[in-house]
């Protein structure tokens, strides 16, 4: 089903780093030693990046949600690793993470043995049981791809959320397992008291995770993970069976999501039954398909997003999941490549060093276009609160303005700048598709 | 790429938990239940019962200690307790000082573990944790600690009630137990085993099983094994849709005798049960809405009534916890010393408007209160639920249910 | 003995009424290749749609109204989005569909609020249609087996002797020859979609009385269908039927009878370890069927996908 | 007489009541070009398909270098150092060219199934895929996805993909199917080049293909072996002539 149809699963250049960092023309020899300082960049840039963070924002939430972004971004990478480097739908992947979340907990709770290992390598245990899991699952469910794949992951994912409740003693039925991190041995005198210092273990994990998954699609068998995912049959004819690519896939997707699970255990020092559900790997398949399954950093940007979505956007409307379906809705229907896709769009235009021609079609086309999409949320918020708001309670606050949604002018407001503003974004969206079809054509004068 | 991206992302972040954070002067109480998603209803409910019970009660009346102001925050955790935690981190860093909770044992205890390593941890953010409704009786037990206080009734307090009615009723012979499986339905099972047995070892009881909680979509089999048991009464701790089509498909099946629920009323239900429910039905549950208690508390309803034409006052312990918090305040002359806050409510007693004297046992923090027993029905009602006919009328009262039980709490105060 | 024909009664109701979802989720995941998640929201949308017109005109027009509204959304769905979307994928139709299901489920919150609706079958079926010792069948539950028989039947002679059923039939298996045959391959999907949907619109009419109509009731059936239409085989309409009935009957008589793991393991000769509350596997060791009731499909579509990946009576394996 | 490369024995297939197989004997010497050559629906991918394991055999075996095959699956086989090409190009068009080849060389140059190797890093894996992208004269195209070259450059690609691996056994089913002149003279300059020294077996139905690089023909007609030999033999063979030549011709006219 799934990984059957060549022309479309997968977009077009699933390798962005090969096909943007080297240079046709230039020789082998020197196009490794120029791929190795560009691949670096990026990495030594984020990893700055993460660094520095805390230092910008420094009250507890904002390091509690970029911990959950980080838990978010690995889990969603060894995630990719099934669905976009090896063609494989998952509908029960949060059970690897979440088995390898439990064990970390029990392993919090072993006092003895938790007393003698520093709190940073606990997330290995978390990977360990999550790929013996993924070892055995992946025993037999691997053995095809498709639909029979997919089914056997929503059977195995939902057996296992339903043991949750079940088998009280490992999973501490609807209560979940809780511990305590402070009382492993101390790593260097840190203690993981705060949560600053869980926010660069979290950190360091991300980036160690993140290039680790990097490099396994460099390798061999990430290569034939790829080379399955298009085309099984031609793989066998070179040797590989298909089945065993799937499986070394799978269970280091297994080991990852086990990581995240653990470092979810350590962030929140608590696993229950919705790290198993299949609502939370059905949250993990939108994360990675919002931010583009074709590129090897589009689960990050899904994971970031997501996370703002959900925890930020869902403090200011209780409508966050409305938004999130539409977002969905519009990602797959218009950019079916991603986030991830909609940004590397632009990479020829770069390449042309005609970027610059996109600027100001996209500053008259967007721009009203999101003023017009804002004054349909503001509608969308409005509607809302007439119908369930109290009666008596008729003012109400979005975008720091504070009215009366009873009363007329406020609609009619509203309903101008949709309009205008979505008006005006069709009038120019032709203007947009030549500038973008002249920025992408290599030549021409100007 | 991706740096650019976060960047931006985290700044529209600060932008927002940076805009929220402005009101310093009220006393902020962070409601922490879900209002997005299957227990919106539930949790929407609960959280205009708080804010009303804040104005009427405290702000309309001039606010405490000088005009402070109770602002209720809602903070939607989607039932699910890693967004509770985050809500909670989020929560503390706007200047909350104080936490309600309800919707399931399970969000609760990993908020009561969280906040009490959070206290250990940042003695200058403190916070206090008052769960409203979530009945685990660990809470108040093995799982206790000074900065939890329930409002409600735990579900050994209410089978304890619950057991000296049906003890006193001679007619009932044969009891059938079904709850949903996990510590919850665990427990009230567990409870009205060993109750039951205690009170009246002539009952038998015919029935005692679980189903998986939230994932049954026809109870007709179960129901069926009720009918053939030759019940003479139900008990059931079911909440949600899983109260519904459980009481729904009983009834439907044949089975007229009563069905004792912990959570068989509002939120949709009361309406869903209609005439199908009348005299079948129970509820047990503190506070007393039919007939209605003191002119007090008629008052309130109707206020709220024209506020949320919609709404039902179906947690009476939602003003209570705010009334009790006011006292508190007041009394420890401070709304940012949570400790002393803290010691205020330990052992307070409370002039509840809904009837009776509240009562928060210092050793486990479990409020000792007056049980109800209700009957679904449209006769005598002053108050209906969910815009029906029907409401839920007081038929008879445990005063001051469990006052001298037992409580395995070891309370460690800071 | 009673009680055995009272659980098959009960099961056969349960079963169809999965079916009528699994029939339309067949044809349209065969077809197309779509896994259609938000199906089960269509089947909401259903129970929604004629509680509203229930209101107004009876229960009977919205036995007949909601069902097409249902089909035509259906089928605008695949017009305007699904087909879009078809082109990128199967993986971006199911993400579509997944987003579709979320924001269905939103809307109807929206529009209706988050409360369980007060939606009841006609009065006119509202009396027990005999009883089995104590058990009484209501009558709405044979109004429901008569609904769904007739449903099957009609179904089946559309797909068998109709033209258009020869069309589809031939489409499930050679969709490609089918359009170079010269038939309009989108028209046909868009019907297929609208029908399938229109049938889980009928499910959501007659079953939102008996299992509550509240926006989680989507969520609850969702997986499940798929579950069902996979042990039957794609594709297969008499699959669909003997899986639906299948998992109806072991679900039920599961919940009815309290088999305990104790006993079985027992029974091949594994004997009770000691100290059962300090062993790690206690909780195994307490399992009874109504328990675990609700999984056993899942256990079964694993076992089926590992020993006979094509279903029950499936012919491919897509 | 050494073991000859392939040997088949007795080999049948029958799907449901149709019998396309009918029971072959062929034996295919070591670094023979072998072609096999018939009227459609005679079964030459079919008996591709059954010495490749993509298809099990009602009957017979299939020997490769003297060793039964039965049983194994194709990723065996390949690593025995036997290795195909598709009548319809199967390749990896979402890859680049370089990496198809990179691809096809993994198993053969001991990577395995290997997470400790860093394939950029690999100077062998480089320069020999390199090597045979010179060979199929594919080298300026190296970096771009294979989905975009154009159909003879695809089929270029799916040879040197085939040979990557350096088994010994080459098998190729109608490699110049659809080209024009210009296009199969390439592709035929190149098998030659490519399978120097190896064994090759090929369906194809461009005669002057067949007669140019085959050392021996074999003549499927409905899964029989009709006539096996020397270009020149099977010209002159009167069975050969009568059903299929003939017949070929007359088509054509």
């Amino acid at each position: 089903m799934t990984n059957k149809d060549p022309r479309t699963d997968i977009p077009k250049g699933a390798k962005p780093s090969e096909q943007i960092m080297t240079d046709p023309s230039k020789a082998s020899e020197r196009m490794r030693a120029g791929s190795m300082t560009l691949t670096l960049v990026p990495w030594v840039v984020a990893a700055v990046l993460l660094a520095i963070l805390p230092q910008l924002f420094t009250n507890n939430s904002a390091l509690t949600i970029m911990n959950q972004m980080s838990i978010t971004i690995v889990f969603a990478l060894a995630y990719n690793m099934l669905l976009g480097q090896g063609g494989m739908l998952s509908f029960g992947h949060a059970v690897y993470a979440g088995v390898g979340g439990f064990a970390c907990m029990h392993i919090m709770n072993m006092s003895d043995f938790f007393a003698s290992i520093p709190l940073v390598i606990l997330p290995v245990f978390g990977g360990l049981f999550g790929m013996g899991l993924a070892m055995i699952v992946g025993s037999f469910s691997t053995r095809s791809a498709g639909t029979v794949f997919a089914m056997i992951s929503l059977g195995v994912g939902e057996l296992i959320a339903a043991c949750s409740v079940i088998i009280v003693a490992f999973f501490g039925g609807e209560e979940g397992v809780s511990g305590d991190r402070t009382y492993a041995q101390p790593f260097f005198g840190v203690e993981f008291l705060q949560q600053e210092e869980v926010y660069y273990l979290t950190a360091a994990w991300v980036i160690i995770s993140a290039a680790l998954m990097y490099l396994w699609s460099r390798t061999p068998v990430g290569r034939m993970a790829n080379a399955v995912r298009d085309n099984p049959e031609r793989a066998e004819f070179l040797g590989y069976s298909s089945r065993w690519v799937r499986y070394y896939s799978f269970v280091a997707s297994g080991f990852f999501a086990g990581v995240a699970g653990g470092l979810f255990a350590i962030n929140y020092e608590i696993l229950t039954e919705e790290n198993l559900n299949t609502a939370s790997s059905g949250v993990i398949l939108l994360v990675t398909f919002l931010g583009g399954v074709g590129f090897f950093f589009g689960p990050i940007i899904g994971a970031i997003a997501f996370t703002l979505l959900q925890t930020v956007l869902s403090l200011s409307t209780e409508l966050w999941a409305f938004y999130a379906g539409s977002l969905f809705l519009a990602t797959v229907m218009f950019f079916p490549g991603g986030l991830a896709g909609l940004i590397m769009m632009h990479v020829p235009a770069f390449k042309l060093g005609k970027a610059g021609k996109l600027v100001m079609p996209y500053i008259k086309t967007l721009l009203p276009g999101a003023i017009g999409i804002l004054g349909l949320a503001a509608l969308v918020e409005m509607t809302f609160h007439y119908r369930h708001a109290a009666t008596g309670d008729d003012e109400m606050t979005i975008f720091w303005t504070t009215f009366d949604s009873h009363s007329l002018m406020p609609w009619i407001i509203a309903g101008a700048l949709t309009l205008i503003g979505l008006g005006i974004a069709r009038a120019t969206a032709p203007a947009l598709k030549d500038a973008w079809s002249e920025a992408n054509s290599a030549g021409g004068a100007s | 790429m991706k740096n650019i991206t976060k960047l931006g992302a985290v700044s529209a972040l600060s932008l927002i938990i940076g805009a929220s954070a402005a009101f310093a002067e009220d006393i902020k109480v962070a409601f922490i239940d879900p209002l997005s998603g299957p227990f919106a209803s539930t949790g929407t409910n609960g959280l205009h019962q708080f804010e009303f019970a804040a104005d009427y009660m405290v702000n309309e009346k001039g606010g405490l200690l000088d005009g402070k102001k109770i602002e209720v925050v809602g903070f939607d955790n989607k039932i699910s307790p890693k967004e509770s935690l985050i809500q909670l981190q989020v929560a503390i860093d706007q200047g909350v000082r104080f936490v309600v909770q309800g919707n399931s044992s399970g969000v609760a205890n990993a908020l009561t573990e969280a906040i009490d390593k959070h206290n250990r941890r940042n003695p200058d953010s403190r916070v206090l944790f008052l769960n409203y409704a979530a009945v685990d009786p660990a809470l108040t037990n093995d799982k206790c600690n000074f900065w939890h206080f329930r409002f409600d009734a735990n579900s050994d307090i209410k089978m304890d009630a619950l057991t000296d009615v049906i003890a006193a009723d001679d007619e009932v012979k044969k009891i059938y137990v079904i709850g949903q499986d996990y510590s919850f339905g665990k427990a009230v099972s567990a409870a009205a085993n060993s109750m039951l047995k205690a009170k009246r070892p002539d009952i038998e009881i015919v029935g005692d099983e679980l189903h998986p909680i939230g994932k049954v979509k026809d109870f007709t089999p179960y129901s069926r094994k009720i009918v053939s048991s030759g019940a003479d009464a139900v008990i059931t701790g079911n909440w949600g849709a899983d109260m519904l089509g459980l009481g729904r498909s009983i009834i439907e099946n044949g089975f007229t005798g009563p069905i004792y629920t912990y959570y068989g009323a509002g939120s949709g239900m009361t309406a869903a049960f209609g005439d199908s429910g009348k005299g079948i039905i129970r509820l047990i549950s503190e506070g007393q809405v039919n007939p209605p208690p003191t002119p007090e508390a008629s008052a309130y309803y109707d206020a709220f009534s024209a506020k949320y034409p919609e709404g039902n006052i179906d947690q009476t312990r939602i003003s209570n916890t705010i009334g009790m918090l006011a006292a508190a305040i007041e009394k420890a002359g401070t709304a940012d010393d949570v400790v002393a806050v803290a010691n205020a409510l330990e052992g307070m007693e409370y002039e509840s408007m809904w009837g009776g004297t509240l009562f928060m046992r210092p050793n486990d923090h479990q409020l000792i209160q007056d049980m109800h027993i209700a009957a679904h029905t449209n006769e005598g009602i002053t108050y209906t639920f969910d815009s029906s006919d029907y409401g839920v009328l007081v038929e008879s009262t445990v005063e001051m249910a469990s006052k001298d039980s037992e409580s395995s709490c070891e309370m460690k105060r800071p | 003995m009673d009680l055995i024909l009272v659980n098959l009664i009960d099961g056969l109701v349960t079963g169809l009424l999965l079916f009528m979802l699994s029939a339309g989720l067949t044809l349209i995941f065969s077809m197309m290749g779509v896994l259609n998640f938000a199906h089960a929201s269509f089947y909401m949308l259903g129970a929604y749609f004629a509680y509203q017109i229930s209101i107004a005109l009876g229960f009977w027009m919205g036995l007949l109204i909601a069902p097409l509204l249902v089909g035509v959304i259906g089928a605008g769905v695949e017009r305007y989005g699904l087909r879009r979307v078809h082109q990128y994928g199967h993986v971006p139709e199911l993400i579509f569909t997944f987003g579709l299901a979320l924001l269905i489920e939103e809307l109807v919150q929206f529009i209706w609020g988050k409360n369980q609706m007060p939606y009841n079958g006609p009065e006119i079926l509202n009396f027990t249609a005999f009883a089995i010792s104590g058990n009484s069948i209501p009558a709405y539950k044979i109004f429901m087996i008569f609904i769904s028989v007739g449903i099957f039947l009609g179904l089946l002679y559309v797909l068998t002797k109709t033209r258009v059923g020869m069309i589809i039939q031939a489409a499930l298996s050679y969709p490609r020859t089918v359009e170079a045959l010269g038939h309009n391959v989108p028209l046909i999907f868009m019907g297929v979609f609208g029908v399938g949907t229109a049938l889980a619109g009928v499910a959501g009419v007659i079953a939102g009385p008996v299992l509550g109509t509240f926006p989680g009731m989507a969520f609850v059936l969702g997986s499940i269908v798929f579950v069902t239409i996979v042990i039957g085989g794609l594709g297969s309409l008499w699959g669909a039927l003997v899986a639906s009935l299948l998992i109806g009957w072991i679900t039920t008589f599961a919940k009815s009878y309290n088999i305990e793991m104790e006993d079985i393991l027992n029974g091949i000769g594994i004997s009770t370890p000691e100290n059962l509350d300090d062993n790690i596997f206690r909780d195994f060791w307490s399992l009874t069927s109504p328990q675990i009731a609700d999984i056993l499909p899942y256990i079964l579509m694993v076992l089926i996908l590992i020993f006979r990946p094509a279903g029950l009576f499936g012919k491919r394996i897509q | 007489m050494s073991t000859p490369a392939l040997e088949l024995n007795g080999l049948k297939k029958s799907f449901g009541k149709a019998e396309i197989i009918r029971g072959i004997d062929l034996s295919i010497g070591k670094a023979e070009r072998h072609a096999i050559i018939g009227p459609n629906g005679a079964g030459k991918s079919t008996l591709f398909n059954l010495i490749t394991a993509r298809f099990a055999p009602t009957a017979g075996t299939v020997k490769l270098h003297g060793e039964n095959l039965a049983g194994l699956e194709p990723f065996q086989i390949n690593r025995k150092g036997l290795s195909r090409s598709f009548q319809i190009t199967n390749i990896f068009p979402a890859m680049t060219v370089f990496e198809n080849v990179r691809c096809a060389l993994l198993w053969s140059q001991g990577y395995k199934y290997s997470f400790w190797h860093l394939v950029n890093k690999k100077r062998d894996l480089t320069e020999g895929a390199d090597a045979i992208l010179d060979k199929i004269n594919l080298l300026e195209r190296r970096n771009l996805p294979a989905g975009t070259l154009s159909y003879a450059e695809q089929r270029a690609l799916e040879i040197g993909i085939t040979i990557a691996g350096g088994a010994d056994v080459i098998m190729l089913d109608e490699p110049t199917a659809g080209m024009s002149n210009t296009e199969t003279d390439y592709i035929t300059d190149l098998i030659l080049k490519v399978t120097e020294g190896k064994t090759l077996i090929m369906v194809e139905h461009d005669m002057s293909v067949v007669f140019g690089l085959a050392d021996r023909i074999s003549v499927l007609v409905y899964g029989e072996i009709l006539a096996t030999g020397k270009p020149a033999e099977v010209r002159a063979d009167a069975k050969v002539q009568e059903a299929y030549l003939g017949a070929a011709l007359e088509a054509e006219h």
